[in-house]
């Protein structure tokens, strides 16, 4: 089970709810599952959300494996100027 | 839109009160096609006028210099002995736009544009200049601080035209400058300008004095008041106060996106003394 | 709308062309003859990018009328380099990488070359002065400086 | 895949070194093309007519007697593009609303600000363009507007869009607002952290907008084929996101547009976005000819993105000897007519440079009567830096600390957590600080009148998505087709490099180019300082895989088996004594043989590059204050900058000296200025001061290099940074030359001379 921790920017979406284990083995996976319990997630989700996986920041990266012991923390997407 | 490049004062003058009203005057160019591509002025004719030979010819006149219309910054600059003589009116001058804006801008059409805050105006007041001015009904002359109207509009009648500037004679022990603050070191309009012209008599009093401010009412000011706070003194600080003080009462500013009216009242005469000091230092040296 | 027909030479080259009276001397270089190395940054002779030399003299292609070049020599970027030889200017530039986007390139060596013809030595002060009316976003002009000191250096051979 | 590739300590020959540019001949020559410079057969001039107001309803726009003007090609207007939902739509890896894009680039319902676009010509010459832009009948019904940001976000300010209520608030609002997001970042126990505090402070600032200020004006030619095919040249930090947004609001297929990026004349972000793009393949479709449309400096400040005007509270909260515990700040961001101000990376990187247990971040996100702000380097940053470093500064001072000790003893190091996410990786945060401290600049004795300031800045930077490919040409050179523009110059050259150290070559053998859409797959924009770090990626990939792929060949080729072959000092040669033995093989003498042997060769990268690391600053700026006239003169500038490795240094000097200066034209004279009529009133150069050569010192700059773990070479983005910490530290400059402290920007003559004048009657 990977631990999930959610920015504090996202918590309107969650109920409050910021931390949270899960059985995901990629980042997609996580995704849906995080979609289905909290649907007002879900539009942020896909293209809006970074992912931060053993403190390696991905980005649009639906296919990167997380482990079973892994710290995985949701952000929101950096662009730039 | 017409162009027409007369060689002769007379043909210029023939084409402009021929054209009523809807003519322009070209001399640089540097504020006449900013306004034309801005849809501010849109003439049918334009008369170029920098090919008259007296509108381009400085020359010494009766002790002074008679400064053709249509001589470019550039080439005033360089002149030196015009240097030497006026470095108050070179300084004003200098501070027109960039360099690439002062070879193509002349001293005509910064007075002719009439914007307050023109840089090479103030000094031109301070040193007396007489505004020679050619038209259908012949020629005139006008003390300048008389010539500009307010912000865009001068007293020039239908068909005349500014042909050049005559400056007086020189007394010994006499000294001009300008200086103007703006917010950038070069490539600005003057939210503040100050000229002031002074002589020295052999033991060092000012026996004359004339101050002038710019872009601190609709049109650069002729400063009596200033000018009076010098005379009789030997320019210490108690008489740069006096200056200073007059300076900024003189001021009838307005805000806007350049400055606000307290700062312009209070910068004018901070540049005032500061240019009295320069003034007095060349007079000086000015034997 | 009657067309001015007008003769000049540019770059050593005998032109003509017709314009409109309202038309500038910065349209009918780049629109006319093709001559694109002369850039548009502002229009109102606030950036300098349109610098180029008429009869020797640094001016603003944007604020001069195309009509008014009649029978005048201009000067510009493209002239600058002869055939394969670039001017100690265009080499000490790419050498420093006093230039990034290169947008106000052209103008800025139209002007320093105008100001190292009648000062060969000049002070940091004089350069950045002189060049006041050549805006650049992308270096800070520091290594603009640079280089303009070290090709004023090789041109007078010290 | 998203790839990311480890670094690896090595010997260098290219990197590192300063190499010329393959792209600065043209630039110095004249022979560079930008945008404006493409030109067509036939080609028609497009021109836009914009709002005179700042707020107001089109009642009607009639168009019949521009049509009519002899001359006139074609004319577009709202009716000429497809209404699109009000929904974030992922588009060339952006998240954007194309309701609000498709809005902006021509008004529908309302106008909303000065100089937003409602119709657009195309006519045989530009004075023809221009005289059937008057001849364009439009009926307003004016609205009261608002643009100040606290203003706006008040109840009963004038609504931009009626139907838009605050996102992020539970439960939702009941009644419509400007503000259009409200977000949080923030970790620990703030109450428990304030009460920890035994100094404590709490400030204000207000920011104006600023404009990135390219000097080249977008500008763009479009040609539309009757077949469907569209050809686009352009200025643009991103062919490739050019074209989806283009396809998206003229809905066309991606594949059907092609679009060349011309050279760019800047961008620092401005050039993100599109504006006349669509309309000139619009017109073209509409005429069957190319159009070619070029904005005037006067468009560029009245339609384009300048940055957000802000309002920023912060308070932070540290013990006697200097510890903080516990930091807050709000952020109040102007979005322009539209949302989408960079308030979420201000958010993020506000405190990022200190360790903190307690932080609370809150950000709003608000629509104004101006136009819809875009991105300009490290966007957002440099404003809540400004209010958070003067606050630290202010701390600093009243405990009698020095203020680079004070930041080194809160510095964010490797392991910190942030307060929006994750841990930092190894980060040069304390080397940077501890690199300006010994500079001899930080000790140099300061005259009447002048005085010292340091401020210091983060930026996360960004990888995303990048192709390229590597050509082996016949006679052994190489062809590198990038995907990411060129904006500063100096990225091709750097491409060129890594290349060049990977294959063992001489950097003249290899020749970059920027590749149009239709050569490479998608690359995101040259933003966020990414291109050195991701297309640097790729094109270490393309060369690695080339370099296997020569191995393979010259095995074939020597008839030995391919562990044999081992690739060194730009040849195939034996691994070592113990493999089979073969004649060594240069790059010329496979590429000879290339096609008798199976094909030429190449390598090719489509990565999404993953593991950016952060960059720091610190900067440190001597100022002298002429209390006469409220003026501020640079005396002395320095930046210390952690970039990992500076691949080429003069380039990398160039970024940090180019940030410095926009950051102090920023700081002293840059604003937008708006009449009480909504009207913007210094839209040129004349009135909208950008620093000019003789305003500033000269920039020094001292590279630091802590390697990025995550990139073969090392490096770090190092384009934003620079432009971070110069606002807050002439800020500080300032208040320690007159003991004044600034908190409204720009720090103007009349400002500095009012809080001059304010000071001294206080004294009484």
């Amino acid at each position: 089970m990977a631990r999930i921790a959610l920015s504090s920017s996202l918590a309107p979406y969650t109920d409050g709810v910021l931390e949270l284990e899960l059985e995901v083995a990629n980042v997609r996976q996580l995704f849906q599952a995080l979609g289905e319990r909290y649907p007002e997630l879900r539009s942020h989700l896909e293209a809006g959300i970074a992912v931060a996986i053993d403190n390696e920041i991905y980005q649009d990266a639906l296919l990167q494996p997380i482990d079973r012991d892994s710290e995985v923390i949701l952000i929101t997407k950096i662009a730039g100027g | 839109m017409r162009y027409e490049a007369p060689n002769t004062l007379e043909q210029a003058i023939a084409l402009l009160s021929g054209a009523n009203g809807r003519a322009r005057v070209l001399a640089g160019g540097t504020d006449l096609l900013i306004q034309m591509r801005s849809g501010r002025t849109d003439p049918e004719l334009l008369v170029d006028i920098k090919a008259i030979p007296e509108l381009t010819t400085l020359a010494a006149e009766v002790g002074g210099y008679r400064v053709g219309a249509a001589i470019t910054c550039m080439e005033l600059i360089e002149n030196a002995a015009f240097a030497l003589a006026w470095p108050g009116i070179v300084d004003g001058v200098k501070y027109i736009g960039s360099i690439q804006v002062k070879g193509r801008a002349t001293m005509g059409g910064n007075l002719c544009n009439a914007s307050p805050a023109a840089d090479s105006v103030p000094a031109l007041i301070a040193a007396g200049a007489l505004v020679c001015i050619a038209g259908p009904q012949g020629r005139r002359e006008v003390p300048i601080e008389a010539f500009v109207a307010g912000p865009g509009k001068t007293t020039l009648a239908g068909g005349e035209l500014v042909a050049s500037f005559l400056l007086p004679r020189r007394s010994p022990r006499s000294g001009d400058a300008y200086l103007r603050f703006t917010p950038r070191t070069e490539m600005d309009i003057a939210v503040v300008g100050a000229a002031v012209n002074l002589t020295l008599d052999n033991k060092g009093v000012c026996s004359h004095a004339r101050v002038s401010l710019g872009a601190v009412a609709a049109r650069a000011l002729l400063v009596p008041e200033a000018g009076a706070a010098l005379i009789g003194t030997r320019i210490d600080a108690a008489a740069l106060a006096k200056l200073a003080a007059a300076a900024s009462a003189a001021c009838k500013p307005i805000d806007d996106k350049r400055g606000t009216k307290e700062f312009r009242i209070k910068v004018a005469g901070v540049m005032a003394r500061r240019a009295a000091a320069i003034a007095m230092e060349r007079a000086g040296r000015h034997s | 709308m009657a067309r001015n027909h007008v003769s000049a030479t540019v770059n050593g080259d005998q032109v003509e062309f017709l314009c409109e009276t309202g038309q500038t001397l910065l349209d009918v270089l780049r629109d006319e003859l093709r001559l694109t190395g002369t850039k548009e940054g502002c229009g109102t002779g606030d950036c300098g990018a349109c610098s180029v030399m008429v009869d020797g003299r640094l001016v603003c292609s944007c604020l001069m009328l195309a009509v008014e070049a009649e029978g005048k020599a201009i000067q510009t970027i493209e002239g600058m380099s002869a055939g394969e030889a670039l001017h100690p200017l265009q080499r000490k530039f790419v050498e420093h990488a006093a230039l990034q986007c290169g947008i106000c390139t052209p103008g800025i060596l139209i002007a320093a070359r105008a100001l190292l013809a009648r000062n060969p030595d000049p002070s940091e002060a004089e350069v950045r002065f002189w060049l006041a009316g050549n805006l650049c976003r992308c270096t800070g002009y520091h290594k603009i400086v640079d280089a303009v000191l070290d090709a004023a250096r090789e041109m007078r051979g010290a | 895949m998203s790839t990311m590739l480890k670094y690896q300590e090595k010997e260098l020959k290219i990197v590192g070194t300063r190499p010329l540019r393959p792209d600065g001949v043209d630039k110095v020559t004249g022979r560079a093309r930008f945008g404006a410079d493409y030109n067509l057969p036939g080609q028609l001039i497009g021109k836009v007519l914009r709002s005179p107001h700042a707020h107001a309803r089109i009642k009607s726009i009639d168009t019949s007697a521009a049509l009519a003007l002899p001359g006139v090609k074609a004319v577009v207007t709202r009716e000429d593009f497809a209404e699109m939902p009000d929904e974030m739509a992922a588009v060339g890896e952006l998240m954007i609303n194309f309701r609000d894009v498709t809005r902006n680039m021509m008004a529908r319902e309302k106008v909303l600000y000065d100089g937003h676009p409602l119709a657009a010509v195309a006519a045989v010459s530009e004075s023809v363009a221009r005289a059937a832009l008057a001849l364009i009948k439009v009926e307003y019904e004016i609205l009261p507007h608002v643009i100040d940001v606290v203003a706006a976000m008040k109840a009963g300010a004038p609504l931009l869009n009626e139907k838009q209520y605050t996102a992020g608030v539970k439960p939702k609002p009941d009644h419509p607002s400007n503000v259009a997001k409200r977000l949080e970042y923030g970790h620990g126990d703030l109450a428990a952290g304030f009460k920890q505090a035994e100094v404590i402070i709490e400030r204000e600032f207000n920011t104006k907008p600023v404009h990135q200020g390219y000097i080249e004006p977008q500008a763009c030619l479009a040609s539309y084929s009757a077949d469907g095919q569209a050809e686009l040249w352009t200025s643009t930090q991103g062919h490739f996101v050019f074209r989806a947004q283009c396809a998206k609001v003229l809905q066309m297929e991606v594949s059907r547009i092609r679009v060349t990026p011309t050279e760019i004349g800047g961008g620092f972000g401005g050039k993100n976005n599109i504006y006349n793009e669509p309309l000139a393949i619009a017109l073209s479709r509409k005429s069957n000819r190319p159009v070619k449309m070029v904005t005037t400096r006067e468009e560029v400040f009245r339609g384009t993105g300048p940055t957000p005007g802000a309002n920023v509270k912060v308070k932070i909260g540290c013990t006697r000897d200097g510890k903080i515990t516990a930091a807050e700040a709000e952020l109040n961001f102007q979005a322009g007519a539209f949302p989408g101000s960079p308030v979420n990376q201000a958010s993020m990187c506000a405190f990022t440079r200190y360790d903190l247990a307690n932080v609370r971040v809150v950000g709003h996100d608000v629509t104004v009567n101006r136009p819809k702000v875009a991105a300009y380097r490290a966007p957002g940053a440099p404003i809540a830096v400004f209010g958070v470093e003067s606050v630290i500064d202010e701390m600093a001072k009243k405990l009698g600390m020095d203020p680079i000790d004070f930041r080194l003893k809160n510095a964010a190091k490797e392991g910190t957590q942030t307060y929006y996410g994750p841990k930092l990786g190894p980060v040069g945060y304390v080397q940077t600080l501890e690199a300006a401290r010994a500079h001899p600049h930080y000790r140099a004795p300061l005259g009447p009148n002048q005085g010292r300031g340091v401020a210091t800045g983060f930026w996360f930077n960004i990888g995303n998505e990048t192709t390229c490919s590597l050509n082996l040409q016949e006679d052994g050179t190489l062809t590198l087709m990038l995907g990411t523009i060129d904006v500063a110059g100096g990225s091709r050259a750097s491409m060129a490099m890594m290349v060049a150290e990977e294959l063992g070559v001489e950097f003249e053998r290899v020749r970059p180019i920027v590749g149009d859409t239709s050569s490479l797959g998608f690359n995101f924009l040259t933003a966020g300082s990414r291109s050195t770090f991701a297309s640097g990626m790729a094109c270490v990939i393309a060369a690695r895989q080339m370099i296997e792929k020569l191995r393979q060949r010259v095995a074939k080729i020597r008839e030995v088996p391919a562990e044999a072959v081992a690739w060194k000092d730009g040849r195939a040669q034996p691994a070592d004594a113990g493999v089979a033995q073969f004649a060594p093989m240069t790059l010329a003498e496979i590429a000879r043989m290339g096609g008798k042997t199976g094909g030429t060769i190449a390598g090719h990268a489509e990565i999404n590059a993953q593991g950016a690391g952060p960059g720091f600053g610190a900067h440190i700026v001597d100022v002298e204050v002429d209390k006469q006239t409220g003026a501020v003169k640079i005396l002395r500038y320095t930046v210390v900058q952690d970039v990992g490795k500076a691949i080429h240094p003069a380039y990398v000097e160039g970024q940090m000296q180019g940030g410095a200066a926009q950051g102090i034209g920023w700081a002293l004279n840059e604003e937008y200025v708006y009449g009480d009529d909504g009207i913007l009133q210094n839209p040129g150069f004349l009135d909208y001061r950008i620093p000019v050569a003789s305003d500033l010192p000269r920039i020094d700059t001292v590279i630091v290099e802590v390697p990025n773990p995550n990139h073969p070479y090392g490096v770090r983005g190092c384009g934003e940074v620079p432009i971070i910490p110069p606002m807050a530290a002439i800020a500080n400059a300032i208040e320690n030359a007159t003991g004044l402290r600034l908190r409204e920007q720009p720090f103007s003559p009349p400002r500095v001379l009012k809080a001059i004048d304010d000071a001294a009657a206080a004294k009484g």
